[in-house]
């Protein structure tokens, strides 16, 4: 008696509804022997940024009461390497690949998105306007402008599906959102890491060198699942719901608030058999509840419930 | 993540050693490699520790008691369930030198991969200095163990300065300790490092460290780098 | 060997720098029994509106991971109640008492400013710009235009120290600060309840009725701090810290990022014996670290951190 | 808060008998008042249990497994460290007719604080009427306990069916359970109510009850309500 988590958005069939927030899991590779990717709805790589980057000084990751602050400073090999040694490589992870690009100017906005366009393995991209870990730089998702401007800079480039990441910490995300979605973002990623801080009071300083980093886990899920409840309630784009998913009941929470998709990013780092243990959740809750597919609950937060269906 | 259930501690103040029954296998772990542990609720990150020794599902781990982990470890009673996996990291008798013979410098809890190492290969092994800060420390060990203890607070030595007696060129280092400690060794040593993790297997990028060939990840090309290799003032 | 923990704000002497944050402990007579208030620098007391508001249907409380999602709907007697059966008993809290009001209209808050302008046990003023529990209201402080608004209106009215109470999920946290400040704020309360919800997975719904809360507790902490730490970075008006203290280590966090005083709202509704607990490890603290005074410790991450003293 | 250290424990799927030994007193509690009870880090709540017996800092809990701390409470092993602190709310029979005998109505995890009331006050009990849905509860019970329990998988009878049996004007109802359950009781009953909660002490507003004299605290001016004052739409 199976039920069906399946979804078809942004044009494309999802075997089911988890994915793999970018970050976390980098390209993936690493979590292979760990991790059957042909269990798992799609893969969002490690965002990719025009030139190599080693990443931020250490500690780069913290942990606070029900989460964990990161600031990893976008270490990745460039979007030449990752064309060279990472995208002939992609098609060992056996689900679909959504690629991540962060540009630090409309300049490099426009060769990340001309170069991931031309490759094949990728289904999908996602245009992370909010990685709260980079020096001196603003978050784009923090200003409605300069999102429309970097939305319509990558629409222009491809046509293949995109994705705004937005930051969950901004006063009014529906407005960031509409603005994406007008400018040409076939959808949503709500959200990245909550810009936040710790400070070592054995030596009077900030733990991680920036200062800030983005906080991830369940402490900040029902701040990023309100967010994601608010866009929905405005918009009719798909949502890819991340923040805190650490268990099924998490999982069914943002979907029933709106989000198609559900990404893992500290999850699946502290234990990489999570992503399974969450679909087998979602799957005996929906048989449980007699739903007969995973579409059904999507949203039904702003329609009156499970028992109006 | 395996199941781990708390089955025996040895406490003395800071310092413990903790007996877990796991409910899964270990899949031939080596020295130098480390388990992510996890308790049931907080903190929500899984951490490192070091193989301190292991048989038939039986896994020792060797811990200072530092933080909001550790604390819960040491509070916990007997039957508390925790998480491990692994083991991940490198062997570190695939990262050394296999013709020579090795002094072990451990330092605090950098003594658990020591251990292991020389529970697995004692021929390998010459001297081993396990350097501690208090007396106190000696109730944990066996009269046997206790001979490799060097003890700041008695004999006002710190393992670095007995090494000095002890080393000759044609000896390796194998150390595992506190970074001050490490900094101190001669410059072929080979070092054990430590860094926050998040995933413990190469995809997060949260254990870096600087060396001269680049940024590296302490679990996934380490745990074990020769000093000289490391650029120091990053960490 | 004492250390002095006294700091003087608002030209007032507070004996430490804990405080009850407004509302959990209402009006801080039932906790009388559990708490020595001669113990706490200062109590502030629940928010007052012009109305009696009986508040929302319940349920009216929901945890989460490392949090607590409060949907209490400022229930009080209103500001004639107040004045009649409250003010008259203040005398019998043993500590400074701050007030605290919040209106829905300016013809509101003029009258509140009034009223708590007379009454003489209240020293200060604290501006509730940041409710996230009222239906149908935006929060004043998502917008530096309402803010200034408000400011201005209750700086006319009295001549003691206000504090603008402000939210700690807004996109720029220093210009809603830099507002208030310019336009007559004494100091700044950051934060309140970040916005957050949950779902009931069983029912499909939101489990407040008015679907989002307030989000306090350790879960919010570092994303409170990070917002203290940059308003301190850019403005030097007395701050009081607000979100998720639950132990000593985080009112020191506070306290170096830049605060002078330290709420407590989530940990004194959990333990009424926290604020001692938490004064008692500031004080053991400062003793093993050789500080003879709480004072020197405020806002040092800015300033090389502890060993530059 | 008190420190509680869990000493036993019983269970049968999800209802359980909890023993905690206190580090203090809980000064003279009467049926009908709560402890807070706190996990040592998750949830960080501490949420209200009705004193199912006391004796000698002995505090024992009747729990039904419904959610975070709950579960936390039967996955833990003895020894595990609580806090609590107590008694809040007012005692039962400073809110009845001091003159009535009563017919205990307990549902679920309900009967905790009857339980109390009829070992501290025997004599006011006309009878008592315990429900449960399945049969695996009697094992949790003596056999002469067994006599009161009323399970709807064996009669295919609720209490409250039972009630109308035994019912009569002159006795009294003091009930404690499920609303469904309370809300088909005689306008006259005594109705001991739950609500999410904060403090437990009155000051933050959290587990409010409308009635007909304007809105309540369950934990200030309850937990025990007459039936016909609560305006029920509203929770
Ligand atoms: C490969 C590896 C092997 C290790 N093996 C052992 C072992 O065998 N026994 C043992 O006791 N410890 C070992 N550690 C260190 C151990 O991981 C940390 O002590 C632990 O993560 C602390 O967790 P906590 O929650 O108790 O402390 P927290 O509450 O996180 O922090 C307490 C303090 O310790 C510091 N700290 C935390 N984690 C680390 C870290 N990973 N490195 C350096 N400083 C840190 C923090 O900055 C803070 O000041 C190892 C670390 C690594 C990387
Ligand atoms: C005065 C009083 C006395 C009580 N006495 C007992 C007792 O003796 N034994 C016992 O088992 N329980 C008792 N309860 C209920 C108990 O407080 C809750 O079951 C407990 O708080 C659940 O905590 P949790 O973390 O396990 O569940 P959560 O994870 O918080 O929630 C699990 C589910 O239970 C619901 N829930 C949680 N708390 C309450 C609540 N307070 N009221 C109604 N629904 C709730 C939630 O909506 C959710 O659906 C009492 C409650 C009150 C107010
Ligand atoms: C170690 C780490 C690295 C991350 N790197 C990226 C990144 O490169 N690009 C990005 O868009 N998000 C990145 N994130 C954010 C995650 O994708 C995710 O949005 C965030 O952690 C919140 O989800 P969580 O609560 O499930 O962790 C990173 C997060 C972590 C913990
Ligand atoms: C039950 C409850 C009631 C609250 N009522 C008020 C209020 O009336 N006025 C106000 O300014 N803040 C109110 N708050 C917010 C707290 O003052 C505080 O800002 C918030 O809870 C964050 O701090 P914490 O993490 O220490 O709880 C309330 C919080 C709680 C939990
Ligand atoms: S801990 Fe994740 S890369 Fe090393
Ligand atoms: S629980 Fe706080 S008022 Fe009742």
């Amino acid at each position: 008696m199976g039920v069906d988590l399946s979804i078809d958005v942004f044009g494309i069939k999802f075997r089911n509804p988890i994915i793999l927030a970018s970050g976390p899991v980098g390209f993936g590779f690493e979590l292979m022997p760990y991790l059957d990717f042909s269990n798992i709805g799609a893969i969002t790589l490690k965002t990719v940024t025009l030139k190599p980057r080693e990443g931020n000084p250490p500690p780069r990751l913290v942990d606070s009461h029900g989460g964990v602050i990161n600031s990893i400073g976008l270490q990745n090999p460039g979007i030449e390497g990752f064309v060279e040694e990472i995208a002939p490589r992609l098609k060992e992870l056996k689900t679909i690949k959504i690629g991540s690009i962060a540009g630090f100017s409309m300049d490099e906005w426009e060769i990340l998105g001309e170069e991931m366009d031309k490759i094949k393995e990728i289904k999908i991209i996602e245009i992370n306007l909010s990685c709260p870990n980079v020096k001196g730089k603003r978050r784009w998702a923090e200003d409605a402008k300069l999102t429309e401007k970097v939305v319509k800079i990558v629409r222009k480039l491809t046509g293949k599906p995109i994705i705004a990441k937005l930051a969950p910490d901004v006063t009014d995300i529906v407005e960031i959102a509409k603005t994406a979605v007008d400018a040409g973002a076939d959808g949503l990623t709500i959200g990245n890491g909550a810009q936040a801080m710790r400070i070592d009071v054995e030596t009077g300083l900030p733990i991680l060198k920036l200062k800030t980093g983005g906080l991830g886990g369940p402490a900040v899920k029902p701040i990023t699942l309100a967010k994601v409840f608010k866009t929905r309630e405005a918009l009719d784009v798909p949502i890819i719901g991340i923040g805190g998913i650490m268990n099924w009941q998490d999982a069914i929470e943002y979907a029933m608030a709106g989000a198609s998709l559900l990404g893992l990013g500290t999850a699946v780092m502290v234990d990489p058999e999570a992503p399974v243990r969450i679909i087998e959740g979602i799957k005996a809750f929906l048989e449980r509840k007699k739903i007969e597919s995973f579409n059904k609950i999507i949203g039904v937060a702003h329609k009156g419930g499970l028992n109006v269906h | 993540m395996i199941e781990a259930e708390l089955k025996e501690k040895k406490i003395s103040k800071d310092y413990g050693f903790f007996t877990f029954k796991l409910y899964g296998d270990l899949e031939n772990p080596e020295a130098g490699q480390f388990v992510m542990l996890k308790a049931s609720d907080e903190p929500i990150l899984a951490k490192p520790f070091s193989i301190y020794s292991y048989k038939n599902r039986e896994l020792t781990l060797f811990i200072k008691r530092v933080g909001r982990l550790t604390g819960k470890i040491f509070s916990s009673p007997i039957g508390e369930m925790f998480y491990i996996r692994g083991p991940h990291g490198n062997p570190y008798i695939d990262l050394i030198d296999g013709e020579k013979q090795y002094i072990l410098v451990g330092g605090g809890s950098g003594v658990a991969p020591l251990n292991f190492f020389s529970e697995l290969h004692p021929a390998m092994v010459y001297e081993k200095l396990y350097g501690f800060k208090g007396s106190y420390i000696r109730e944990l060990f066996t009269e046997k163990e206790q001979k490799n203890l060097i003890i700041e607070e008695e004999s006002e030595k710190t393992v670095v300065d007995v090494l000095k007696d002890v080393y000759s060129e044609e000896i390796g280092i194998l150390a595992c300790g506190p970074v001050p400690m490490l900094k101190n060794l001669p410059a072929t040593s080979y070092v054990s490092l430590e860094a926050m993790m998040g995933c413990g297997i190469g995809t997060c990028k949260s254990c870096a460290v600087k060396t001269k060939k680049g940024v590296k990840l302490v679990c996934k090309n380490g745990p074990l780098f020769r000093k000289e290799e490391i650029i120091w003032e990053w960490i």
